[in-house]
């Protein structure tokens, strides 16, 4: 089981800010494609990954990351801090 | 180092006042204030920030981290708020405490530029049309390549 | 735009404060404060500043009327103290405010760099052997082929 | 008559922070001749002009700049401000 965090307008498109999500997926590519296919707001959501970032245990990576070992995944747009 | 991510407004001026008079053995103090602009040719209601708490704070101590290791600096303080704010509001403000200045300057900009795209915070305007997520900017991102 | 050249010290969080109130259709504000360094292993007892009255209002108007020219710029503010000043106290501060950070920065280093080696000032050290003048540093000078 | 003032290490040297000279001086350099020729104190004082700035009424200038309608000259070291 892993933490599934989402945030911005990914959180809007799917609707929860977070879940736990069961899966054996070895990367962070493997796991959004496991969540494209569940439902259509997930597929509307992941349907750009370029629009996207990710972040691995509050560290920003990219879609290749491995997510051995791995308790927490977020998925939201590109900051706009400052 | 100081990092404070919090949601009520902080106070310019205390701020920037406690943070000069904790290292009198620097000559330089640059602060950078972000402020949601109260323009009237864009009629905004009100900014809301989203954030993602325990990853904010991570990322921003280790860009003033990184700051430090770049320049030869005595202190750094990098206060951001969340929630929702109104035009004319402060939004956040760095500090930075530099025996010369421009280390101070240098340091404050990195800052700047790290903090815009490489920490967790997303902006949602409200307007009188509705509400729309800030779109990055590239040159944001093209910031970084001068780092 | 405001040039205040005065002996009595400044609040600078107030002066920020103020400043940051009076433009708030601008995103990013900048402040540069000077601090006659308290160093324990440089022991100064005083620094006095001398200027040239008339002549250092003239030309810090000077400068920051160039800085207006050069980036697009809501208010800009320049502070300067003369006299004598103990370790710890602050000698001056420039603020700047602008639609974005980065001409609010650039402004601010332009302004800084300008004061130091075109604004008539002249700085005196007393220390436990003696008195003597502050030289200009060549890497001041050199600052200002940058713009 | 003109004005001529002296600060920081210049007015040390000179032993006063201002005073009234009268000359017929085209120029600064020339002004600068005359006043060498008074007193040790002056010579002693413009002995190294690569160490001195000037300024004609309240505006840097150089050594070559024409006295023709000044009022005020000033003589003092590269400055330190801020």
């Amino acid at each position: 089981m892993i933490d599934v965090l989402y945030f911005a307008w990914v959180r809007e498109r799917i609707g929860v800010p977070r879940e736990q999500v069961s899966t054996d997926a070895a990367t962070v590519a493997e796991l959004v494609e496991e969540l494209r296919a569940r439902e259509e707001r997930y597929a509307l959501a992941f349907s750009d990954l370029k629009a996207l970032r990710v972040a691995v245990d509050q560290d920003l990576t990219d879609f290749d990351a491995p997510l051995k070992g791995a308790r927490e995944v977020a998925f939201f747009p590109p900051m706009t801090g400052g | 180092m100081r990092i404070i991510v919090q949601e009520q407004p902080f106070d310019l001026g205390a701020e920037a006042n406690a943070f000069a008079a904790s290292r009198t053995d620097m000559g330089a103090v640059v602060t950078f204030t972000g402020v949601v602009r109260d323009d009237p040719s864009r009629p905004l209601r009100q900014m809301t920030i989203e954030h993602y708490p325990g990853m904010t704070e991570r990322a921003l101590e280790k860009i003033a981290t990184e700051a430090q290791a770049r320049w030869s600096l005595g202190d750094v303080l990098v206060i951001h708020r969340f929630g929702p704010m109104r035009p004319g509001e402060q939004i956040m403000m760095v500090a930075t405490a530099a025996r010369h200045r421009k280390d101070a300057f240098e340091a404050a900009e990195y800052l700047m530029d790290y903090l815009k795209s490489r920490a967790p915070f997303w902006k949602k305007e409200l307007a009188a049309d509705g509400e729309s997520w800030v779109a990055a900017k590239d040159e944001d991102e093209d910031a970084l390549t001068r780092w």
